[in-house]
């Protein structure tokens, strides 16, 4: 098992260097480097910045470097935790991001939680009871939950806990306590606060990992090791959660990592739209306003999540099913 | 034809020391980690005519071995001779894909599941026209009329020639595929377990058929299949095998009758016979089927073997003639008095 | 529910009495006839064999008993008794008769039977275990549930009946999943498993078919050992009638959801009745039989199972039909001679019209 | 061969043999008929037919241009309709009200009141703004509009004046072909890549592999935000229409990987079939092998795909307009038109700039019905 692990983030390395290089092309892609931009601006500003300040920049961007020497210089620095800075923010980007990703992850960890908790039951509950009324509305509800955009969903929740419900909504905490240090009180206005991200990510991707689930289901309950535990007289419930349920998630694990995109994607657009401190509403700014080396950092680390995500879904696997276990 | 006939018949193939292997990979980087050794020196020879059953149990290596003189698959090692009526004997292991199109149309093969060799997309006239578009025999109104006799000749309706597979029975299937392999008039037909698929009241429709065939169209068979009964009805020589070696080769009665091979012997004492009061079975195989990755040593036999002694753990018998045209690898083939199938 | 028979047994002849077995399925494509009328009697203590060809309906009947009965599967008509044995106090036992057409399936009362007095082993060795679980865990889980046992002594059972089952090293056994087993070895969890609490009847649905003969033929043997050694009656389901001869004491013949023909082994075989039986035991190659004479083949082939035959259903594909009666009516059943049952016209005028 | 012919007679009990009905169809007819019976998926294929249809005719639909700019009308209500004519009778033809605008007291913002004392009717096949229609018909007809100088505004109007209804279905246009094209492109992409993998294996495959692996190894939407921003700005080289181009370029960029991957399954699994090894018995060629055998049967696994991907491409594109970062000004897209909803204080005071929305909605709705029908027909296990 331990071995499985090493080999499996062994490889993880290689895919991230992969990742990376794709993430330089990005900062380089646009036409004319943004660096060359800023460098200009700064130039133009002359006064206060000092050439030797400007030739830094200069040499520690490899401006005049060839490209695989503009890379490595670039890469070497991210690995060591230096990230280059935002222009935008004038604050080097290893200051702007580790807060902001502390809480996407935090919101990325709930809404799975969520949605698997959730497309668990509502699966099983579907998949047992096919052809039924309630198993139709909940193909409703899903349909329903991959169909709408999740920033709309987003909009309509807010007005509606602001009109019918009357709740303050946006952000992650009350005004009171943006910024006021951690505490209970603080905590658990960050849970009131939580619902509406976590159902609005979750949506999209309960639905469909309610389906998935659905389905995987019902081919399980066709195999004959279910006709098999029936056969040995053990109620139906057990039949289904301990014999059909648990390889029916095997399947679903294996999905896990194409889940996990959906939910970073759904966190980072609807951040904007809630208004919340994750990376999202600092990434497509940066994006907007070309801040390559903080929209880039940004990329990488949530493509380091998912990678860690997949890690962990493979690890899991491993665990659920005795095959791949002792391969 | 005759079985003393048969023997006076030339050869039309012969295989030597045929071997293939197929790596075992493992991990990200698929390392070799080791090697399946599913045929693993097979000899034999099949004449004009004839029917070559080939029987063992599953995994033995038979269908690859098959598969493997058709060169659908491309042999590790050994020499496979085809006796081919236009450029006489050639070698086929060393064609390349162009040269062996000149000799595959006289070598076709007929499959086990007739549901998934039909091309589900594709109507019967398609399906059986395939051979002969391919190499260019004929087109048009000619290649229908080809297709229509062809479907005459498996005993199916021609009208039907514009269906789909699925509209047919297995049964009906398994012509619709036994049609296809004719289309080119091959001189050899490897039929790969092609009734175990069917219910037992349409195999022995399929097998009538091609035997019909056989003597219609002069064809040669090898036929694989691990049902003893099947392949004692059908074949004219028996080849047994276990763990990728063919173990013993003789005519059907030999082989049935007076078997020189342990593993024959336990292999007849097994089969069901329909027949409540012939119950006993003397002969009791204990253990299970070695692994063709790390076969054990010697003898790939020896540890399931009531007749086992020290040599057979350590020296690996040879192929070798017992008595005239009676083939077993056993180191006490001559001494060891078996019983056959019905003993 | 159950009921005591009106004069308490002390003995059962029969454990399973079926009659008159109607199982449609209804499916979008219109009602699949699976069993069309079945009647069967499963002797205590004896192999039954069930024979017939694929979509004869001989794993419904099994699933039927079993109250199994999948999705859209509905028993229309008749009824299944099953003859319990309860022991009293004083040490006598009495027989109970138990209607399990009556249970709700998946009710308490037909759970308590299934896994302890009708067990069932299937086809495939590969799917019938769970790959989630050791099997250990899953021989365990039947004992647990059936019988009053703490997990060690369950352990100590299925050990026990593991090496009962000709299981090599049963201990570790026990601790190994399914998929790292042959076969062979599989299929011999499952039976370690059915009989792990001693059932009465051993639904054996086709339990040799996917596997190589040499195999099959120790699972035979196992088969024979533990039904002398346990007493249990096995109900095997075959289309092979090697197997059928090897193994059984009586048979009974299934064409197209109904039971066409049933005899003890050897009348069976030396002298079949039904004119499917006899072209049945016609059509197959017997080995060393020595003769290379052509196989007589049925003709036609099995119709498709939505379709409705009127009158018998093996009319079409018979040489003796006599028009205007096998293609009007369905033959009643008939005895032919002891403990020898056939459906066919060639015995009997008596008819029913077609239900 | 050839002096065969009839030599064995067709035995007697197979001339009744029966073949069924079904047996006439090809394969793709089956999946036509069973596709046929599933009304949800002709739901689908109708209601996107119907929407299809609306969205290009939207020029010659809505009374307004879509970028008619009606400073007089800004974030205007949509405007009601009535059937009871000035005489207060119903009347066939539908009347709308004058527009006041009135200085709201409190607030000192203007609103804008109906005046329902004075009736204005709506009239059919009336002369208004021109347009072209499909780029090439040129036109100023549209069904229906109001006589000026008031203007008639079915789903109101956005900050700067425009006409709602008009621009969702100028919007439309894009929203509803991006997702096409994307997996157009997406299926070209995934169907060579896949096969070549599947097909050949080996190195091929390993490459193929890993590049798939690493795209899939981002989330979506953040990298199709960056793609798209490092796409130069709209100038007069680089037009919107370029842009939009280039966005469905982005957006199969990563489409395509999800198809690769179930192709090469599939091809892997036909390479093995018997049916592809009968054909290389007799002597077939790989390409033969590849275009007759494997992608006619794999076809119906692509369609289906690639159904399935077009709502999820959609609902990219209305991710990243909505963003700022995918269709620009002077085009417009169901996601740009969201934009302007991005708070819920307008949402709150102008519901119908949600009006969007509700168009995406619909169409991912149909998409799914429609890419779940064609599913279910060629399952195999249901006939």
């Amino acid at each position: 098992m331990a071995r499985y692990i090493l080999r499996r983030s062994g490889y993880m390395f290689v895919t991230m260097i992969f990742v990376a290089v794709i993430g330089f092309l990005i900062i380089e892609l646009p036409p004319g480097s943004y660096l060359e931009f800023e460098i200009a601006r700064l130039r133009q500003l002359g006064g206060d910045m000092a050439p030797e300040q400007i030739r830094a920049l200069e040499i520690r961007y490899g401006v005049h470097d060839p490209i695989y020497l503009k890379f490595w210089k670039w890469f070497s620095g991210f690995v060591r935790g230096d990230f280059g800075r935002s222009f935008e923010h004038r604050l080097p980007v290893s200051e702007l991001l580790w807060q902001r990703l502390g809480f996407t992850v935090l919101i990325s960890v709930l809404t799975m939680i969520f949605s698997w908790v959730v497309s668990i039951i509502v699966g099983v509950y579907s998949a047992t009871h096919r052809y039924t009324i309630p198993d139709y509305a909940i193909t409703v509800l899903q349909f329903i939950g991959l169909s709408v955009p999740n920033f709309l969903l987003a909009l309509v929740l807010m007005v509606f806990a602001q009109q019918v419900l009357g709740m303050e909504v946006g952000g992650l905490f009350s005004g009171a306590y943006r910024n006021a240090p951690w505490s209970l009180a603080k905590f658990i206005d960050l849970l009131k606060h939580l619902w509406i991200p976590i159902l609005v990510i979750g949506a999209s991707g309960t639905a469909w990992l309610s389906r998935v689930m659905r389905g995987n289901l019902l081919d399980v309950l066709n195999m004959q090791y279910v006709q098999t535990a029936r056969a040995k007289g053990l109620p139906e419930r057990t039949v289904v959660w301990k014999h059909a349920v648990r390889n029916a998630l095997h399947p679903l694990v294996m999905v896990l990592g194409m889940s996990l995109p959906g939910i970073i994607s759904g966190e980072t657009v609807v951040a904007i739209v809630l208004n919340m401190p994750t990376t999202g509403p600092l990434y497509f700014r940066a994006l907007l306003q070309q801040d390559m080396y903080l929209a880039v950092t940004f990329l990488m680390f949530l493509a380091v999540l998912l990678l860690i995500g997949n890690l962990f879904a493979d690890i899991l696997l491993a665990w659920l099913d005795p095959r791949i276990r002792f391969e | 034809m005759d079985k003393a006939d048969l023997m006076q018949q030339e050869l039309l193939l012969d295989v030597k020391g045929l071997k293939k292997y197929f790596p075992v990979q493992s991990g990200l980087l698929r390392r070799t980690v080791g090697t399946v050794r599913a045929v693993d020196g097979v000899d034999l020879f099949v004449r004009k005519g004839e029917t070559l059953g080939l029987v063992g149990e599953s995994g033995c290596g038979k269908t690859t071995a098959g598969r493997t003189i058709l060169r659908l698959l491309q042999p590790t090692a050994g020499e496979i001779r085809f006796n081919d009526p236009k450029l006489g004997w050639v070698n086929l292991e060393q064609m390349s894909r162009q040269e062996l199109a000149a000799v595959r149309p006289n070598m076709q093969i007929i499959f086990q599941d007739p549901f998934s060799s039909l091309n589900p997309r594709m109507t019967v006239e398609r399906i059986i026209a395939e051979p002969l578009v391919i190499n260019k025999v004929a087109k048009g109104q000619e290649l229908k009329d080809r297709v229509a006799d062809l479907l005459r000749v498996v005993g199916m309706r021609p009208e039907y020639m514009s269906r789909y597979p699925h509209a047919f029975s297995g049964g009906q299937r398994q012509r619709i595929g036994i049609a296809r392999a004719l289309a080119l008039n091959p001189k050899l037909i490897i039929c790969d377990e092609p009734v175990s698929a069917l219910d037992v009241s349409i195999q022995a429709q399929v097998l009538n058929l091609l035997e019909d065939l056989q003597a219609q169209f002069d064809l040669t068979y090898i036929f694989i299949a691990h049902d003893l009964s099947v392949v004692e009805h059908i074949s004219d020589r028996v080849a047994v095998m276990y763990v990728g070696q063919i173990v013993e080769l003789a005519s059907t009665d030999e082989l049935y009758y007076t078997p020189k091979h342990p593993y024959t012997e336990a292999l007849m004492a097994a089969v069901p016979k329909p027949d409540p009061r012939r119950r006993d079975r003397p002969i009791k195989l204990p253990g299970e089927v070695a692994s063709p990755v790390n076969p054990p040593s010697g003898c790939y036999f020896h540890p399931r073997c009531r007749y086992a002694r020290e040599v057979c753990s350590k020296e690996a018998p040879a192929f070798r003639e017992i008595t005239p045209l009676h083939y077993a690898r056993c180191h006490f083939a001559d001494e060891l008095k078996l019983r056959g199938v019905v003993g | 529910m159950a009921n005591q028979a009106q004069s308490p047994a002390t003995t059962r002849d029969l454990v399973v009495r079926v009659r008159d077995l109607h199982v449609y399925f209804f499916t979008d494509l219109g009602v699949s006839r699976a069993l069309n009328g079945v009647s069967l009697d499963i002797p205590a203590g004896k192999v039954t064999g069930v024979v017939g060809e694929s979509g004869c309906g001989k794993s419904v009947t099994a699933l039927s008993i079993m109250r199994l009965v999948p999705h859209p599967g509905r028993i229309t008509k008749g009824e299944i008794l099953l003859y319990r044995e309860r022991e009293k106090q004083n040490g006598h036992s009495i027989v109970e008769e138990v209607n399990l057409t009556d249970l709700d399936p998946q009710g308490p009362v037909i759970r308590s039977i299934r896994g302890a007095e009708l067990a069932m082993i299937f086809q495939e060795p590969m799917t019938s275990l769970n790959p989630s679980y050791t099997i250990g865990d899953q021989i365990m889980e039947a004992i647990l549930l059936h019988q009053k046992c703490t997990r060690k002594e369950a352990e100590e059972r299925a050990v026990d009946i593991l090496a009962r089952a000709g299981m090599p090293n049963p201990k570790t056994v026990v601790r190994r999943y399914p998929h790292e087993l042959s076969g062979g070895m599989r299929q011999r969890a499952m039976i370690a498993m059915a009989l792990s609490c001693t059932p009465s009847v051993l639904f054996a649905d086709e339990p040799t078919t996917a596997l190589d003969v040499t195999t099959e033929a120790q699972i035979l043997d196992l088969m024979r050992e533990l039904q002398a050694a346990m007493g249990m009656a096995i109900v095997f389901i075959t289309h092979n009638l090697g197997v059928v001869a090897q193994m059984c004491d009586t048979v009974a013949v299934m064409y197209l959801g109904r039971i066409v023909e049933q005899a003890p082994v050897e009348p069976l075989f030396y002298e079949p009745q039904h004119p499917y039986t006899r072209a049945l035991l016609r059509s197959i190659p017997h080995v060393g039989s020595r003769t290379k004479a052509r196989l007589e083949p049925i003709r036609g082939v099995v119709p498709d199972p939505y379709a409705t035959i009127q009158g018998c259903p093996f009319h079409p594909r018979c040489d003796y039909r006599k028009p205007g009666v096998c293609d009007v009516r369905v033959p009643a059943t008939v005895e032919v001679g002891e403990s020898h049952t056939v459906r066919c016209f060639l015995y009997t005028e008596q008819g029913e019209d077609n239900g | 061969m050839a002096e065969a012919e009839t030599s064995i007679p067709i035995p007697e009990e197979l001339v009744r043999e029966p073949v069924s009905e079904v047996g006439q169809m090809s394969q793709w007819k089956l999946m036509r008929l069973r596709f046929a019976r599933n009304r949800l998926a002709m739901t689908g294929v109708i209601g996107l037919a119907v929407m299809y249809v609306i969205v290009f005719l939207g020029p010659f639909l809505a009374p307004n241009d879509y970028m008619y700019q009606n400073t007089e009308y800004v974030f205007g209500q949509p405007n009601s309709i009535t059937f009871i004519g000035p005489d207060g009778r119903f009347s066939l033809r539908p009347y709308t009200y004058e527009i006041a605008t009135v200085l709201d007291e409190q607030s000192f913002k203007f609103v804008f009141v109906e005046n329902r004392d004075k009736k204005v009717p709506i009239r059919f096949f009336v002369r208004g703004d021109p347009y072209t229609l499909f780029g090439f018909i040129k036109s100023d007809v549209h069904l229906f509009d109001v006589d000026r100088p008031q203007r008639f505004y079915l789903l109101g109007a956005d900050e700067l004046g425009r006409d709602m209804f008009a621009r969702i279905l100028m919007g439309g246009q894009v929203s509803m072909t991006i997702g096409l094209v994307g997996v157009a492109l997406g299926i070209i992409l995934g169907s060579i890549m896949g096969t070549a993998s599947g097909y050949w294996g080996g190195l091929t495959d390993d490459v193929m592999q890993r590049i798939i692996e690493i795209i899939m190894s981002f989330p979506t939407v953040p990298l199709w935000a960056a793609l798209a921003a490092a796409l130069p700005p709209i100038s007069a080289t680089f037009t919107a229409l370029h842009r939009y181009f280039l966005i469905t370029v982005i957006l199969s960029l990563v489409g395509w990987t999800g198809l690769a991957r179930q192709l090469r399954a599939k091809v892997m699994a036909y390479r093995q079939s018997d049916f592809v090894q009968a054909a290389l018995a007799a002597g077939a060629s790989d390409v033969r092998i590849i275009f007759v055998h494997m992608l006619p049967n794999a076809a119906s696994h692509i369609i289906v795909v690639a159904a399935l991907a077009i709502p999820n491409m959609i609902l990219g594109e209305t991710a990243l307009s909505f963003l700022g970062l995918g269709i620009l000004p002077p085009l417009v897209s169901w996601g740009a038109l969201l934009r302007s909803a991005q708070q819920v204080a307008v949402v709150v005071q102008h519901p119908w700039l949600m009006i969007p929305g509700i168009a995406v909605i619909i169409t991912v709705l149909l998409f799914s019905f429609l890419g779940d029908g064609l599913r279910d027909a060629v399952d195999p296990y249901s006939i």
